[in-house]
């Protein structure tokens, strides 16, 4: 039993990390029919600053603001740079993005070399409670709680506010948003940012969860986070935390029970989707 | 009357097509001005330049002496200009409420006001105010699209073929909407049923592929039959 | 003598949202005949021909070519059958040359489609027949031309061409002459003269200049909302009240309602 | 008068010549490896452009057909005698699983947009990379293993000639494959699909045909880069290996199959400079940064690649007439 609870919150918590880019991604390539290939680049280097913030710091809480800065800052740059000039040219937004995320990661290497760095838990957050048998790993349960809490948000902001309307109306028709006086770029470009504070939050809060930090962490969630956007339905929300904690669950049981399987499960649970359901779980109406 | 619009020799070029071949014609204020053509004669797409939506390549738009013709959409539509477009752009799965909503761009009371307005116009939105518009029939996203237009002070209504598509009963109360809308804002109209046109509509413009052939008063038109013949292929 | 309908259609109808596009439309034609199908913007034409061709899968209703109902084939399979289309909107290669975008179309006739070993350039009887089918639309003039170079009217000859590279038997015009220039418009009426007179296809066309299709058609069809309003030879269709009030637009009373 | 085409064959076959000769003039051994590398790679490079920039589909799992040839080369050499005939078998069996995987694999996600085929692409690959790191009994992982090449090759430059007769093979079967009837509706496919499917070819038979083809090849040169190295590991089925030919097919010029032994030449003598540098200069380390830098600006400055752009350059000079026809004014007309 207490084997099982464990495996459920290691599960639950590696969903919620790859949530965190998943729901970037989906938010991206709903509103803006991009499919943003350098998002784990993103990540990756929201766990980097966020570890260099920390052992400066010695905040959590500074680490976390900083990683979501660098975030933002970089998901200005890449929209207005890279994904601007190939709005609408699909096979273009797939080489360069995935170009850009080559880029990302190698200058991952330049800043902060090219070794694995070793992460810790913050004090408060380190260390686990004991419930009989069960033992919580409070970081994990931390985790957990954050993607909630910004999943929670963020169903608010897409329903309760008049720019998640916007949001969600430039969903289903950019261009009547326009002839609204909505200007959709600046909503494209918010968006976006946000999308890449998102990720830049799981790579930091992935740090201390993994203990060690490498460049190419990004490309290896990047898989996990578009086989849950391809599960959960190309730019449905819900869906995207749905099929990111199926992917974390998956994982965690098959590492524990099956391990030789536990990367290929994610992909067959892909593979089917798309073959019986390929526009996903959930779609985003339209 | 003052000149609220005025398209000056527009062309527009879309991929590599060159739809608009030279359109002019002005809207007077308070009137109906009508874009009468056949299929593919470009009316859809002048209402898309005057939008900023497919800008012209040449030409010139101006409204309230103001040029707009390279404004980006949503600049010209704050300044004041509403757009139906053909296929209604409503947000399907959003409700009546928050398709009206996204619209408001200031939510103050002469907004409010309005909206008052348009549900006394279209009561069956006040109806179906939490269904969403993906649902509606026809008929009730024409009116949904219109209302969301007008719900900005918006001075120049653009609407194109509402009556596409609709029973006539429907077709009748939309139009008696757009007549009741007149009093309020100008109207630029792009029609195929030449009754419904004839009846609204005081001003025309005829294109003919890509190119405005005729101008004039909707009076004289109906007397034309030559006219009628060889463009709207009637008479 | 009763001929064969080649063409038939049976309680053809489909709904988008609310919306019937189509609504249970019967039609029949017999082979080499010339029908056009006229009816206000809206009234479902292109739909019709989606439908027909196979773009579309109806919500009811059934098509059926030579006796044979279509339902489970694709438009590809169609096509192979003897259903050809041309687009509304010019749809060709725009990067290839003209006379490559027609030796493409003659290939698929000829069947020649997964040979991968010999030289294009050996296949002289497809460029032969490319050739002869551009002198056909009147476009051998721009053979080596890249086709988003021509003109909009030269590219519906393409377009043409291309039909009539795959030898169907149906052929589906979408308003051969949309968006033309007019002094473009009678080389297309040129051309689609000359497929008439030589009497071996049967032709469905969609188009809006009534005096371009008054003398071609041996019939025409009025689709109004959706529905078919009437169908008879042009004088017929030119008397019929009802036809005249769908186009003018007055029909408010019984008729539909 | 002699033919642009007979012209073009005949400067290829000088420097083909050229080439074979070169290692009996030239003695250097760094020279020869790295042509034999760049030879290796214009292989692979080539069978993308035909998924690229014949078919116009973008793969991110090619690396597998060339692990899968490279694995089945050195498993076999290990596990039999290393002689020629196991290898020219291993060759054979290389791509015979190739062309059976890329067969179903395409088959089942061919159907689907290109944004979906290119992540599908990534992760399959993913999983084979996966596959070879777990099943250690096979392929030792990670770590990789060496093995016995066969005796003929002893001598690098009979591998170098081997080698080239390889490349030049495979450039002149694929550039019949291209120009094939076949060929023709690849093209077509990656002009207009959807125009394609109205004309009556069923499009996805092509699409599984080229990434069956480009599966084929990519695995060859799987096989050679594997006895090239003595030495096989799972960085052959990595992401990197997919990169290089992305890269090379963009830069030396999609849709043209010269464009991309251009590329592979450029990108692998850049490369072989600047790890030279780096030894002076720490920043060349990160030598890819600027590969990324250039792919991007390439993607979107220079999508046609070298060859690409020189050939658009000519070809504009000869129909150099006004492309604008204005059209008449039928104001005229109505009069």
């Amino acid at each position: 039993m207490e084997l099982i609870i464990n495996l459920l919150i290691n599960g639950l918590a590696t969903g919620m990390l790859i949530f965190l880019l998943a729901a970037g991604l989906t938010l991206i390539f709903g509103l803006m029919d991009v499919l943003n290939f350098a998002h784990g680049g993103l990540f990756a280097w929201g766990a980097f600053s966020g570890v260099w913030f920390y052992g400066l710091t010695n905040s959590f809480t500074v680490a976390i603001i900083g990683a979501i800065l660098t975030g933002i800052v970089l998901g200005f740059i890449t929209e207005k740079l890279i994904i601007t000039p190939v709005y609408g040219n699909h096979i273009q937004q797939i080489l360069i993005t995935l170009g850009f995320m080559i880029v990302l990661s190698e200058m991952l290497k330049v800043v902060f070399g090219p070794n694995q760095i070793a992460a810790k838990t913050p004090p408060l957050l380190s260390g686990s409670w004991e419930i009989g048998d069960v033992i919580i790993i409070k970081y994990r349960l931390f985790i957990i709680l954050v993607g909630i809490l910004v999943f929670g948000i963020f169903q608010f902001i897409l329903k309760r506010t008049k720019i998640g309307l916007i949001v969600r109306a430039g969903v289903m028709n950019k261009e009547m948003v326009q002839a609204l006086g909505i200007n959709i770029k600046q909503v494209f470009l918010y968006v976006f940012m946000v999308g890449a504070a998102l990720a830049a939050l799981g790579g930091v809060l992935m740090a201390p969860y993994s203990g060690v930090i490498y460049a190419e962490m990004g490309m290896e969630f990047a898989i996990l986070a578009f086989i849950v956007v391809v599960i959960g339905g190309m730019g449905s929300f819900p869906g995207s935390l749905l099929a990111a904690i199926l992917v974390g669950l998956a994982g965690s049981f098959m590492a524990y029970y099956v391990p030789a399987l536990s990367l290929a499960v994610n992909m067959m649970l892909m593979a089917i989707v798309l073959i019986f359901r390929p526009q996903g779980l959930f779609t985003a109406k339209g | 009357m003052s000149i609220l619009l005025k398209v000056d020799n527009i062309h527009t070029h879309i991929g590599q097509y060159h739809i608009l071949q030279g359109v002019s014609f002005e809207a007077k204020e308070g009137e109906v001005s009508v874009l009468l053509g056949r299929n593919g004669a470009g009316k859809t797409t002048t209402l898309k330049t005057i939008m900023g939506l497919t800008p012209a390549t040449s030409g010139t738009v101006t409204f309230l002496n103001e040029g707009i013709t390279k404004n980006a959409t949503h600049h010209i539509a704050s300044n004041g200009i509403g757009y139906v477009p053909e296929d209604q752009g409503i947000f399907g799965a959003l409700t009546v409420e928050e398709n009206l909503k996204v619209a408001m761009r200031k939510e103050n009371d002469a907004a409010r006001e309005r909206q008052e307005y348009v549900l006394k116009l279209f009561p069956d939105l006040k109806k179906y105010w939490k269904k969403e518009g993906g649902h509606l029939s026809g008929g009730q996203k024409q009116m949904l699209s219109m209302a969301r237009a007008f719900i900005n002070d918006s001075k120049l209504l653009l609407i194109d073929e509402p009556s596409k598509g609709l029973a006539p009963v429907v077709i009748e109360k939309v139009m008696e909407a757009i007549i009741e809308m007149k009093k309020q804002t100008t109207i630029i109209l792009v029609e195929q049923n030449f009754i419904m046109a004839s009846r609204i509509g005081d001003t025309y413009t005829l294109i003919d592929d890509g190119e405005t052939v005729q101008s004039g008063q909707m009076s004289e038109l109906i007397q034309n039959e030559e006219l009628k013949r060889q463009y709207l292929g009637i008479g | 003598m009763k001929l064969e309908p080649i063409l038939k259609t049976e309680n053809l109808t489909i709904k988008f949202g609310g919306q019937t596009a189509v609504d249970h439309v019967n039609f029949t034609m017999p082979a080499k005949h010339f029908k056009s199908i006229i009816g206000p913007n809206g009234a479902g034409k292109t739909t019709f021909f989606n439908l027909i061709s196979g773009e579309l899968k109806p919500t009811e209703g059934d098509v059926f070519f030579r006796g044979e109902s279509m339902a489970k084939y694709s438009s590809v399979e169609r096509t192979r059958k003897g259903l050809g289309r041309s687009f509304q909107i010019t749809n060709v290669f725009p990067n290839l040359t003209v006379i490559e975008n027609v030796r493409l179309a003659v290939q698929s006739k000829e069947n020649i489609r997964y040979q991968m070993f010999r030289h294009f350039t050996a296949y002289k009887d497809l460029q032969i027949q490319a050739e002869k089918l551009l002198e056909v639309v009147l476009l051998s003039n721009k053979a080596n031309a890249i086709a988003n170079q021509l003109s909009h009217g030269e590219k519906r000859k393409l377009e043409i061409a291309m039909l009539l590279a795959l030898d169907t038997e149906v052929l589906l015009l979408d308003e051969p002459t949309a968006g033309m220039s007019l002094e473009e418009v009678p080389a297309i009426l040129d051309v689609i003269k000359q497929i008439k007179q030589t009497g071996d296809k049967t032709i469905l066309l969609i188009e809006h200049k009534m005096d371009m299709i008054m003398d071609l058609s041996d019939s025409i069809m009025v689709l109004f909302n959706g529905r078919l309003l009437a169908d008879g030879t042009p004088k017929e269709i030119m008397d019929n009240e009802t036809v005249q009030n769908a186009y003018l637009g007055g029909l408010y009373d019984e008729h539909l309602a | 008068m002699k033919t642009k085409f007979q012209v073009n064959n005949g400067i290829l076959l000088v420097l083909v010549a050229a080439l074979a000769v070169f290692p009996f003039v030239s003695d250097s051994r760094t020279w020869t490896i790295l042509l034999t590398q760049i030879f290796i790679f214009s292989i692979l490079a080539m069978s993308y452009d035909i998924l690229l920039g014949y078919t116009g589909i973008v793969s991110f799992g090619h690396a597998m057909f060339f692990g899968m040839g490279a694995y089945a080369t050195a498993i076999m050499l290990d596990h039999f005698e290393p002689t020629l005939s196991v290898f020219f078998l291993s060759i054979a069996v290389g791509m015979v699983i190739s062309g059976v995987i890329s067969f179903l694999v395409g088959l089942l996600t061919l159907r689907l947009k290109s944004h979906f085929f290119a992540m599908l692409t990534l992760a399959v690959s993913g999983l084979f990379l996966v596959l070879a790191e777990k099943w250690r009994t096979l392929t030792h992982g990670n770590d990789g293993f060496t093995f016995r090449a066969p005796e003929f090759f002893k001598d690098r430059v009979m591998f170098y000639l081997l080698v080239l007769a390889c490349l030049v093979l495979v450039y002149f079967l694929l550039r019949r494959f291209v120009s094939s009837p076949l060929g023709r509706v690849l093209i077509a496919v990656r002009e207009n699909e959807q125009r394609t499917k109205s004309l009556g070819f069923q499009t996805l038979h092509y699409k599984v045909i080229a990434s069956m083809v480009a599966g084929i090849v990519a695995s060859l040169a799987g096989s050679l880069y594997a006895i090239s190295l003595r030495f096989v590991n799972t960085s052959v089925l990595t992401m990197d290996i997919t990169l290089d030919a992305l890269l090379m097919t963009i830069i030396g010029g999609v849709g043209t199959l010269i464009g991309p032994i251009i590329g592979a030449g450029v990108i692998e003598l850049a490369q072989h400079y600047l790890s030279g540098l780096a030894k002076e200069y720490p920043i060349f380390e990160r030598w890819i940064i600027f590969f990324g830098i250039i792919y991007i600006l390439a993607v979107i400055f220079f999508p046609r690649g070298i060859v690409g752009t020189i050939r658009h350059a000519f070809w504009k000079r000869k129909t150099n007439e006004p492309k604008v026809n204005v059209a008449p004014k039928r104001k005229e007309l109505l009069k």
